[in-house]
């Protein structure tokens, strides 16, 4: 689906939300901006047969669609990697970002967990089609439902509430985006990553000019990352560099 | 008895009504006559109480209302004396015929239901209607409709029973049915107030007429008196135009 | 893209385990609505001092605004007066112990409340005024004519709106989702996580909806035939 | 959510919110004019009752006032293209805002069809046969006699339709459409001021919906002038409180209303 | 000259006329007089074929329509010869007065607007509405409705006008109105055709009355025949309960 223009530049449609502080949100001056958006830019930059446009989706299910229905070329929202995923998209392969999916529960809950054995019978807040709803999912598939999932919609940014208020008893974030989603640290991480997946763009399977696109942004980003500039903007925006593997 | 005293009625700046007196003696029926727009609704809606009198007195039997503030209790102690057969019938659209009788009696006067259909059916068929008791109002004509409205009205047993043009509604054949059911009622000495056009009717039915015009009670008297001898102008003119060229003679 | 009719047929489904949420909200807001309705009604024909501007702004409101707007203010404004209100009095109640499900309740029944007055207030002005004379006439109070001659016909006559404002809110119920409750429109989004098969899940969704609406319409039609029957006329 | 209500920002969130009247107020008059048309059409095989066409067109009505607004605006986006791109056209890169005025719109045409089947049918039937009576012949009753009064009656119908739309048009962003729900979503966000941001978001739209509701009404009273007795002497006798203003029955709930 | 042949009208399975057979003469007034149902009504709308006849033969002067096959244009042909006044006036309800005495002329018989707009005040002049030419229908009393509605059955110039029970929708009061502006056009020669309930407008104005039942012509003749010494029994009948106990004797 993706057009060339006359000087042979193509143009890529990114879908991205406005909804993920930090990562893709709009600043006071109403500009789109935060991690994988800047750094979308960067790419767009270095990459000059290509002009990088984006779109902004309301949540990761319409992304997918839009995604499926050529509306947009990739998906930049810190994608997880994960088997499922693999099987029907494409994703690049130089990770941008590592997601270390780990308990969040509230500040002051003091029971011992360690892993998710420990919360069986309890109520985890989740998205639909997000990483953390696949951990729990294949979770509960060999432990016989274990895990109470709760899905919440994207439309009510309250996490942080709905689990120090003790609505549900925790959720799976990343280390990175907890600051991100409780700015008054009203939530902690307990035990160990549950996993760690690679921070990937998504992009639409068995398409050749989709291939190509990926290949030349994972040259852009070992690049990037050579020259420290991954790392630079993980920090500025994250508050930390996630750019490496543990 | 019914003595109505200066009963006055203002809608806004418009006075209505401008003291009306008049005595009404037990099982007498009264005919009222006047031009449109002279009060006759008015002043009958006054005695039901559907239209508060700005002034006056109603005193039924023994019982007086002051008009100028009466208590929610004496407005409902009025009405259970008075019953109204409306022109336009108002039925209980969603109840049948007999339903639409018995109703008052169930609901205000605590009759026992079975009691309350005896006494319905009875009155139903008094009015001719004996084969009608489960249909509705729709599908009733004008004529039946207007005679369930009077088994209503009677089946409260009140003191007075007040007509607002109870045929004018009807269709010209209609018109009968009705009047002759009023004539039958008026021959057991129950007292009425019947405003009407229908002067052949007034002239047959009625002890006493009253003509007004204006708010006012301009001439009243025996029918012979009225109709054939009119003492006031205004009487003349009114009762010339509504019986033109001659064609009601009486 | 791909339509794949076997999966929109595992959607529907797994899509019928949610009915019972969407109907359980729906219903809900609709009879709080209509006591809600009616006595915003009764106030306004009445011209209730005090109450009657009051009864007016809260259905322009409602009305002017979204459904969504509202129910994010429930949401967001309503902990924080409650929270405010135990903090001040010292109650241990909090916000928390509120289900989700009763944000949309509340919510849902202030809007629905809005618009059913107007419905039950124009199927009350469209019973013929000498019904009410009438029945003073034969010496009823007011509440006993508004009860047994006024709101049966007023019902009779509004049941189209009804109708048209319980379909209003099934389809407003698809908003639940915002608060984690799972209805059909959730539900479909869940469904579709297995495979990512969005658009087949939405349209097991649609055909669902769909049919809960011809449904409702079909029974309110019948219904209303059955209340009608004395506006039928030409027996006699 | 501990951060304290500041009134303060309702105000400054209300004139942020300002520019994007334009996004929510472009999507209801493009929908009303596709609406309008499709509308028009939609009616036309049921009033004349041309076999086939009326079935189709009562299942049209049925569905777009069947679903839920939220579930045909995912149809329409996703689906459309590809059903089109069977045929060889290539509706992917068409600008999010052509499907969504064009969902609205269709949604909208489903009501306006019901809305001016309802009012051509309330027309009493002794005008038409005047008409006739008149030597007018069947195209010429309708046009003069029947339409223009018609039109008036629906008037109404066309205020709640486009009402609705207005509120309909907060759930365009689940497209990405920015418009006015959108911003305010993403302004509360910024601050963690959402009750702020939503209260500011509602005056926004009951202004709007008032002034549209006022604009109606003008348009109503001017439409039915003919109705307006000189002299209400006989007919304003009114019970007390049982006034004879009928609200408009309202079907906006219906119409979306989210 | 008006010649029904053989009129013939169902619906479904209720033959509602049952072939009438009528001979108008031009200038003649016939009243027609019938109980309730008898097909008066739908004899007036097949004449002007508002109601399509079942069969028979429609004549106005040498215009001959056969009720079984008319073409579009026969039907547009006789309407141009007719016109009707209704019981529930049917003025256009968004024009004004003298918009609804021009809309005929302007559209269907193409006169020029400014010529249609004087003939149009001319004949509200005549029906006594010259002051009210800018008046909604909404604005006017029921008889200066009907006598707009007359107005424009005039405009047409037709050589027949069918007026359907023209009074019976009025208050008592603007009866005289609408009836005195019908004895006017009758004194002017113009054919007409009345179904009426008031039996003394009918004595007074009519050439020729026509009593109706069940679907045929029971009794026709001159109106003291009729009224006076009707021949059949039905008739007699019909008079009786439609005057009852002498308030109307003639
Ligand atoms: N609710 C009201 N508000 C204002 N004016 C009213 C009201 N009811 C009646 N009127 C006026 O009071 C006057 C008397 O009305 P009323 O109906 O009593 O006359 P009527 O003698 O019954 O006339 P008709 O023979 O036409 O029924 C009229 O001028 C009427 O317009
Ligand atoms: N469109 C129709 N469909 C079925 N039956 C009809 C229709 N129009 C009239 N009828 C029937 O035809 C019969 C004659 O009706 P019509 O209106 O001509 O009587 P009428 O003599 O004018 O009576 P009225 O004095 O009550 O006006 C009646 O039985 C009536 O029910
Ligand atoms: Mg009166
Ligand atoms: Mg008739």
């Amino acid at each position: 689906g993706t057009k060339k223009n006359e000087g042979g530049v193509q143009k890529i449609i990114v879908g991205a939300t406005n909804q993920f502080p930090q990562v893709s949100f709009l600043d006071k001056d109403g500009k789109l901006t935060g991690y994988d958006i800047e750094l979308v830019r960067e790419i767009d930059k270095r990459l000059p047969n290509y002009e990088f446009e984006f779109k902004i989706l309301d949540a990761l299910p319409s992304m997918l669609l839009s995604l499926d229905t050529n509306k947009i070329d990739m998906i930049a929202h810190e994608i997880a990697k994960n088997p499922e995923r693999d099987e029907k998209y494409l994703f690049n392969k130089v990770p941008y970002a590592y997601w270390k999916n780990m308990i969040t529960v509230a500040k002051d809950n003091n029971d011992p967990i360690e892993t998710l054995d420990d919360v069986k019978g309890k109520k985890f807040l989740t998205h639909a089609s997000s990483s953390a709803e696949q951990v729990l999912k294949n979770y509960n598939k060999d432990h016989d439902n274990a895990i109470e999932l709760v899905y919440a919609s994207g439309d009510v940014f309250d996490i942080a509430e709905q689990i120090s208020t003790g609505r549900v008893y925790a959720s799976l974030q990343s280390d990175f985006v907890l600051p991100v989603i409780d700015p008054q640290g009203k939530l902690k991480t307990v035990g160990k990553p549950l996993s760690q997946s690679e921070i990937l763009f998504l992009f639409r399977k068995n398409d050749s000019e989709g291939q190509t696109l990926a290949d030349a942004i994972d040259k852009v980003l070992q690049e990037m990352k050579e020259d420290g500039t991954l790392s630079a903007l993980s920090k500025q925006w994250l508050g930390q560099d996630f750019t490496t593997a543990d | 008895m019914i003595k109505l005293q200066n009963i006055t009625k203002s809608f806004g700046r418009l006075q209505v009504l401008k003291g009306i007196d008049l005595v009404v003696e037990k099982g007498e029926v009264v005919a009222i006559l006047g031009p449109s727009g002279s009060g006759k609704t008015t002043l009958l809606r006054c005695i039901n109480y559907l239209e508060k009198p700005s002034d006056g007195e109603i005193t039924i039997d023994d019982f007086t209302v002051n008009c100028k503030r009466p208590s929610k209790k004496d407005i409902h102690t009025l009405r259970g004396k008075t019953a109204m057969v409306f022109q336009q019938y108002n039925l209980f659209r969603h109840k049948t015929a007999l339903e639409n009788v018995m109703e008052g009696l169930v609901v205000v006067q605590k009759v026992e239901k079975e009691e309350a259909r005896r006494r319905s059916i009875e009155l139903l068929e008094k009015v001719g209607l004996g084969n009608k008791l489960n249909a509705y109002p729709s599908q009733l004509s004008g004529g039946q409709q207007q005679r369930v409205g009077i088994a209503r009205a009677l089946a409260l047993n009140p003191e007075v029973i007040l007509f607002d043009e109870p045929t004018s509604a009807l269709d010209p054949e209609l018109v009968g049915e009705v009047l002759a059911v009023i004539r039958n009622i008026a021959k057991e000495g129950i007292t009425m107030i019947i405003v009407t056009h229908e002067m052949g009717f007034a002239h047959d039915v009625a002890n006493h007429v009253v003509f007004m015009d204006e708010g006012i009670i301009v001439e009243e008297g025996k029918p012979n008196d009225i109709f054939v001898s009119p003492k006031e102008e205004r009487t003349k003119q009114f009762l010339k135009r509504i019986t033109p060229e001659g064609v009601y003679s009486i | 893209m791909k339509l794949d009719p076997s999966f929109i047929w595992t959607a529907l489904v797994e899509l019928l385990s949610a009915v019972p949420t969407t109907l359980n909200v729906t219903m809900v807001s609709i009879l709080f609505g209509t006591l809600i309705g009616t006595i915003v009604a009764l106030i306004r024909i009445y011209r209730v001092p005090v109450l009657n501007p009051i009864a007016s702004a809260y259905v322009t409101v409602i009305r002017g605004t979204p459904m969504l707007t509202h129910l994010l203010l429930i949401y967001y404004g309503l902990p924080m007066l409650v929270n405010g209100l135990s903090d001040s009095f010292g109650w241990s109640f909090r916000a928390a112990s509120i289900p989700m499900i009763g944000f949309a309740y509340l919510s849902f029944s202030i809007t629905s409340g809005a618009y059913l007055s107007e419905v039950v207030r124009s199927g009350m002005l469209a019973v013929n005024r000498g019904q009410i004379e009438a029945a003073y006439a034969v010496g009823m109070t007011t509440p006993q004519a508004l009860r047994r001659i006024v709101l049966p016909q007023a019902f009779a006559v509004s049941l189209p709106n009804l109708t048209n404002a319980l379909i209003g809110a099934l389809h407003g119920s698809t908003l639940v989702f915002s608060l984690t409750v799972v209805d059909i429109n959730a539900k479909a989004q869940i469904v579709a996580s297995t495979n990512w098969k969005f658009f087949d899940a939405y349209l097991a969704a649609a055909i669902l909806y769909w049919g809960l609406t011809v449904l409702i319409e079909q029974l309110s039609g019948l219904l209303e035939k059955r209340i009608n029957v004395y506006n039928r006329g030409g027996v006699a | 959510m501990e951060v304290p209500f500041d009134i303060s920002y309702v105000f400054e969130y209300a004139v942020k919110l300002l520019p994007y009247i334009r996004i929510s107020l472009l999507i209801v008059a493009g929908s009303l004019i596709v609406g309008l048309g499709v509308g028009f059409l939609a009616a036309l095989p049921r009033l004349y009752r041309i076999p086939v066409l009326q079935s189709l067109s009562k299942l049209y009505a049925s569905f777009f006032r069947g679903t839920p607004i939220l579930i045909q605006l995912f149809l329409f986006y996703y689906g459309l293209p590809e059903v089109l791109k069977l045929q060889g056209i290539d509706l992917s890169r068409v600008p999010v805002l052509v499907f969504v005025i064009a969902t609205y719109g269709l949604n909208v045409g489903a009501y306006i069809s019901e809305g001016i089947r309802s009012a051509v049918t309330s027309v009493d039937r002794g005008q038409i046969e005047a008409a006739y009576a008149v030597g007018m012949n069947g195209l010429q009753a309708f046009r003069r006699i029947v339409l223009p009064q018609a039109l008036a009656i629906a008037i109404p119908i066309f205020a709640n339709v486009t009402i609705g739309t207005l509120k309909d048009t907060s759930l365009a962003f689940t497209l990405g459409v920015m418009e006015l729900t959108s911003k305010a979503r993403s302004l509360g966000l910024l601050a963690q001021h959402f009750m702020e941001a939503y209260i500011g978001l509602a005056i926004i739209y009951l202004m709007i919906s008032l002034l549209l509701e006022r604009a109606f009404q003008f348009i109503e009273r001017r439409m039915l002038r003919h109705e307006q007795p000189i002299s209400s002497s006989k007919q304003a006798r009114s019970f007390k409180l049982w006034q004879k203003r009928r609200p408009a029955p309202d079907a906006s709930l219906n119409k979306g209303g989210q």
